[in-house]
């Protein structure tokens, strides 16, 4: 049943509470703003321990099923408690590709073995979950996926290589898309969709450097690695509307996701923040009208973003383009967030020039680490100029470029 | 902005909006909109008497004024559809008119002219002057006291539908401060409203000089509200522009579809054009942040965010629209340069919306003031 | 021999006072700010009178040959009256396209009967010329003209439409692309071009509104038009080569033109005063520090335009890619009109609801109207959006979209 | 400027220039800048001697000071391939370090000091402090007089290749005024240099800490030159950066137009897409926009339009090279978030670029009071 609204905020006080009293303590080293950043054992290990806290005092997975570790109950509560971590930003939840895509999917299609399987310890943060879906050649083109897997018996046989696999060295599991079928009549009817076990030899995990001059993504290499059948899902030769619908649950697009906020987000606020900090000739750069001027666009775009959510609770109000708001959503935020960080460097004056390591930088060099890894979401799971696409196609309608 | 943001949005309106849609849709298609561009009066008498009939002009005035009683939430849901029909009729103006004299009117005021307004008797506001300045609280026109009388003097412009109005609403400088009279039809001389060319030829916008009218010191509305009444009627001027803005731009990106859909350049469909097809996409995206922030000012109007989240409004729906109907120019070719394709009326309206009740830049100067300078 | 820089001067201070005194007094009624604007007949007869008197003075065609009524001269010299011309905003010379494309055309590939026919009446105004390229159905894709040009003798028989064609009422001759050779091997080699006269039967032309509100634009319609054979130029086939000269011509990417300016120009100067004499909050715009940013923006992608073409004469400076700054050139300057004129509508606060035609217009409209007829730059002789593939294939050499 | 605009360009620029262009094409091949990123230097001390030999270091100084008595136009040729091939060299510090003692420094100063740079010694200059402001002549470090000493206290930050440097100019008040002051290797304590973590990762960048530095009076530049110095260094920092961020641009073009045109996605080259290819040709017209502000800058530096055109080129190249660098790691795609990618290279470099001698915002404030204010 909906919790009325004044059981929601009675909730939210002790949410609250629970959140400042029991927020780990600001550790030594620079944590990530993502799990796509988690570079160092120290910083996830950190998380993780964070993540089981936030589990175990039950503010984790609250509408997904008891059965597996959930708590039954209305997603309202849930929403309570993500809004209330994204307030007080706390640390994020760490096992983001578990929370809020691998486990949504296995809740929506797993089989019930699965879903004993592997859900609790999603929550728990004692299984971590990685991603096997880009390719080193195919960065855009998911349907072109050429990773093998042969079947043999009740295994498949892996051979190839996936990219970008955040957590890939920390993870247990992958959610894999890989070509069972060369032979297929499309490419997309040759794939299929894997639960797929780390463990196992013949994978090997190897650390890229990224721009920032950190570590987080990987390259996950496979050599006849040989995984049970049983970790299918969605049925053989399936894949691609398996990936599909984990697409929409990476972009928001459907729901479901455990909760938990995924990101330390860089907000208006935070860079309004930076802009009273900031001097330009002697003042504070947030009296100077250009920057004013910046910041109310900056606000607004934000704003919007939230606005277009809470319209979409209005079914007449978006009767037009029902699709529009959830589709247009990625490219928006992430364009958004790196136009917001690239700006904040320009506040810095010649104290831009200082990186993160150097005492001299603003924010221990946050704001450039930020903007430099704004391109990851600009560029992963789609670039914005593939969003763009995708948005003409399926909400204007427009033909295929 | 952390918070849960909710957009409130009552059954009054859902029912409106549906209702407006239909109505818009049937009453103003295109071949309509452009024969009223040659109309003398603008408008179709009859469309705007079941309007009036509809009870449409009453919708935010109080039932003791013979309104509905309903908010200016209601009255969003039915000025987008019209908006994005380009309907012309004396909607804008006499709904404006009466939200000015509830906000500002004595009480005698309001109860004889409320419940005409509401019934169809058309109004209108004289607010700017052709000094270009959008600030309502310091107009050059002066009234002077002559006894019982105020003699008016000085000049007005872009008076939207002041031809036909039987009481005007007019700014002026009264000793020294602002002030708001109403000017009855009666009351203005022959000649003294010219007939302005309008960037929007859709709609029908007066000079008016006001030298030698004189009115009865007691059509002064309330100088004690005086203040209070200009902050009201610059909000309602630009949720209404909002509403309006917004569904103009639906209809320009609707405009800009069709085209990319059907129109062929060297044996392919020009909507596959990435060049036309993204900034389309960035055209959609405006549109609908424009319509999540008109909608959250609707609900907002009178909550404590209601003065920015409507001039929030008025920007992303002045942006919206600029944008589509500079586009939409421009991706028709060679007929996007003609008077024929509808690409014109949509940018041209977008150039009188900034014109009226402060252009972006404006707004977001005070808004900077709002979010950044707050105690 | 090319002149000294104090000849030069010398030459200048003639050329000015000429002008001062010479120029036209302002008539009662808006002149038209290009050739494309000519809507009325007491504008066009007030421009080819004064183009006249110009070229009397000897101030037009100052380069081409004295044979064909030019005076054999120095570029240098031209050049120097073009621009005391723009600088003084006198009206410009309304046979635009004879003398700037059909003229340096024939000049360059006509034969000597076809200069001798042409040429002097081109810079006298005696005859005035219009375009025609584009057509109805075929905007931007010029290699696909359909207008269907017959040979029957030696005549040729017109049948088809043209659209766009300024001065059409007024033109004595068009540079016309057409469709010789239904048959040929490619759509491009089945295309001549003629120097077709407008006189000849079954030629119609119907005057296009434009979204100003004004006329200027035609729509030219042939049915069984006999032309002479002998108007062909660059030879029976070769119309695309032909085109593709004159268009070269069109974008100022070939020299040779008779000189005196096209259009009177919006430029920033004209923007800048607009601020000047505007209002913000009682003060001038010009002192508003968001407006001051602006143009200062504007001011200086106008000068980049202008820097671009200086910094072409040293080919060192430009030896990458040797046909950047020519090929760009339309693109960039029209982008910026457009804006520019955008722009200063939002200087006019509420006074740009206002169009041509109310007193309380600022500068009686012309900024609006700058504003729309400004498309017709960005959109006529290939969009901005063509420009662009146009460069990122020619001078990137990036493949074809 | 509807006036004749040209750009002078000498002889020894175009001689000049192609040789450089040959030079830094063969030594600082990318695989050279990477490896220097790792070295401690920062920079090839033979390929450095190798520009000492060829007199650049002198180009611009008047052959009384043992240079070559060109101008800055010259080193601006000399420049723009050095930022083309993002080439780590003292040059940058010790040509800033040699111009600010020639606008600065005394007779006695500069008779010492210039013929040195322009044989290769290092020079540095350490103007910036940790207050991030860009306004030189207000600094907040002090030099206190001391009998005929001066006693130095205050940090600097943000100074180029300051570990090597003999020689360094230090901006401070003295007095209440700015003033310049020379100090060398020898009177820098140990530990008072500290590198820094630089943005730019092919930069070798200190901070420094004036306290317990002394220098003999006479080490101060001459005081009656001051603003006129300061004002000069402001130019020489702005043209100097522009000329290599200019050449890094074009680099940066180069990287992404060879990717477009060799990336494959859904079976077809990706610079067929007019999504990167339209906003490379912006790419590419922002950079010529900029090559031609530079080349006008560099030839009117000592003009009438000098401060102008300089405070332009700056603004040109700085937008020019942010947008090719954040353009090229977005169109890199996955392998565009590496750090083995070189579009980084090229970003970061902007971002330095952006945070010495003023950003394009402060530029444009200036240039605005110049273009709009003058009488």
């Amino acid at each position: 049943m909906a919790p009325t609204e004044k059981e929601l905020e009675a909730f939210r006080g002790e949410v609250k509470a629970w959140f400042e009293e029991n927020r780990p303590p600001e550790p030594d080293f620079l944590l990530p703003q993502s799990f796509m950043e988690v570079g160092t054992d120290e910083q996830f290990y950190f998380l993780r321990d964070w993540q089981n806290k936030v589990y175990e005092a039950g503010y984790l997975g609250m509408a997904w099923p008891e059965a597996y570790g959930g708590r039954g109950m209305d997603q309202a509560w849930q929403n309570v408690v993500t809004r209330e971590m994204v307030r007080q930003q706390v640390p994020f939840m760490v096992n983001t590709i578990g929370l809020n895509w691998a486990g949504p999917l296995i809740l929506m299609m797993g089989s019930e073995e699965q879903k004993k399987r592997y859900i609790p310890n999603i929550l728990s943060a004692e299984e971590i979950w990685c991603q096997g879906f880009s390719e080193p050649d195919h960065g855009s083109d998911l349907g072109n996926a050429q990773l093998k897997a042969e079947r043999d018996g009740d295994e498949f046989v892996l051979n190839g290589s996936k990219i970008w696999t955040s957590l890939g060295r920390h993870a247990k599991h992958m959610i894999l898309l890989a070509r069972s079928n060369p032979e297929a009549n499309s490419k997309y009817e040759g794939l299929s969709f894997f639960l797929a076990p780390m463990d196992v030899p013949g994978i090997d995990v190897v650390p890229i450097k990224k721009m920032t001059g950190e570590y987080g993504f990987n390259q996950t290499f496979f050599t006849d690695a040989r995984i049970p059948a049983s970790t299918l899902i969605g049925g053989e030769g399936n894949g691609w509307k398996v990936a599909m619908a984990t697409l929409m649950f990476e972009r928001g697009a459907s729901g479901g996701q455990a909760g938990g906020h995924a990101q330390m987000q860089r907000e208006s606020s935070h860079l309004i923040d930076l802009a009273r900090r900031s001097k330009r000739g002697g003042k504070p750069a947030i009296e100077d009208p250009l920057v004013r001027d910046q910041l109310v666009k900056f606000v607004m775009r934000e704003r919007s973003v939230r606005l277009n959510s809470a319209r979409s609770a209005h079914k007449a109000l978006t009767q037009d383009r029902p699709h529009a708001i959830s589709i247009s959503g990625k490219y928006l935020i992430t364009e958004l967030t790196r136009e917001m960080n690239e700006y904040a460097l320009s506040l810095q004056g010649t104290n831009g020039a200082f990186y993160v390591g150097d005492p001299g930088a603003v924010d221990k060099g946050l704001w450039h680490r930020a903007y430099f890894n704004a391109f990851s979401a600009t560029i992963g799971g789609g670039t914005s100029q593939i969003q763009q696409n995708i948005i003409g196609e399926r909400v204007l309608g427009l033909p295929k470029s | 902005m952390s918070e849960k943001v909710t957009i409130s949005f009552s059954e009054e309106q859902e029912q409106l909006l549906e209702v407006a849609i239909n109505f818009a849709r049937d009453k103003s298609p295109i071949k309509t909109v452009r024969a009223l561009i040659e109309d003398d009066l603008g408008y179709d008498g009859d469309i705007w008497q079941e309007m009036v009939d509809l009870g449409w002009l009453g919708v935010a005035l109080p039932e003791e004024y013979g309104g509905i009683g309903l908010s200016l939430a209601e009255v969003v849901t039915l000025a987008e559809p019209m908006g994005r029909h380009l309907m012309a009729t004396p909607f804008y103006a006499v709904t404006l008119t009466g939200q000015a004299l509830l906000a500002g009117g004595t009480e005698a005021q309001k109860q004889e002219w409320l419940p005409k307004l509401a019934s169809g008797t058309l109004g209108a506001c004289a607010f700017y002057e052709p000094s270009g300045e959008w600030n309502l609280g310091a107009p050059d026109a002066v009234a002077t006291r002559d006894g019982d009388s105020l003699r008016l003097s000085g000049s007005k412009c872009a008076v939207v539908n002041g031809a036909g109005a039987e009481v005007l609403i007019v700014s002026l400088l009264l000793e020294g401060a602002p002030a708001l009279v109403l000017v009855e039809k009666g009351q203005i001389p022959d000649g003294a409203l010219r007939r302005e060319v309008s960037i929007d030829e859709t709609r029908r916008t007066y000079g008016l000089s006001l030298d030698g009218i004189t009115v009865p010191a007691s059509q002064l509305l309330d100088p004690a509200r005086t203040h209070e009444a200009l902050k009201h009627i610059g909000k309602v001027g630009c949720l209404l522009l909002a509403a309006d803005m917004c569904g103009a731009a639906q209809a320009a990106l609707d405009y800009i579809v069709e085209y990319l859909n059907t129109r062929k350049q060297f044996d392919r469909l020009i909507g596959s054009y990435q060049a036309l097809k993204h900034p389309t996409v960035d055209v959609l995206c405006a549109i609908e942040s424009a319509r999540s922030h008109l909608y959250y000012a609707a609900g907002e109007f009178d909550g404590p965010q209601g003065d920015m989240a409507v001039r929030m409004a008025k920007v992303a729906a002045q942006g919206a629209l600029s944008f589509a109907g500079d586009r939409a120019i421009q991706f028709h070719g060679g007929f996007g340069f003609t008077y024929d394709c509808d690409a014109q009326l949509y940018r041209r309206r977008a150039i009188w919306g900034q014109s009226q009740f402060g252009d972006s830049a404006y707004h977001r100067q005070r808004l900077a003031a709002m979010l950044f300078d707050a105690s």
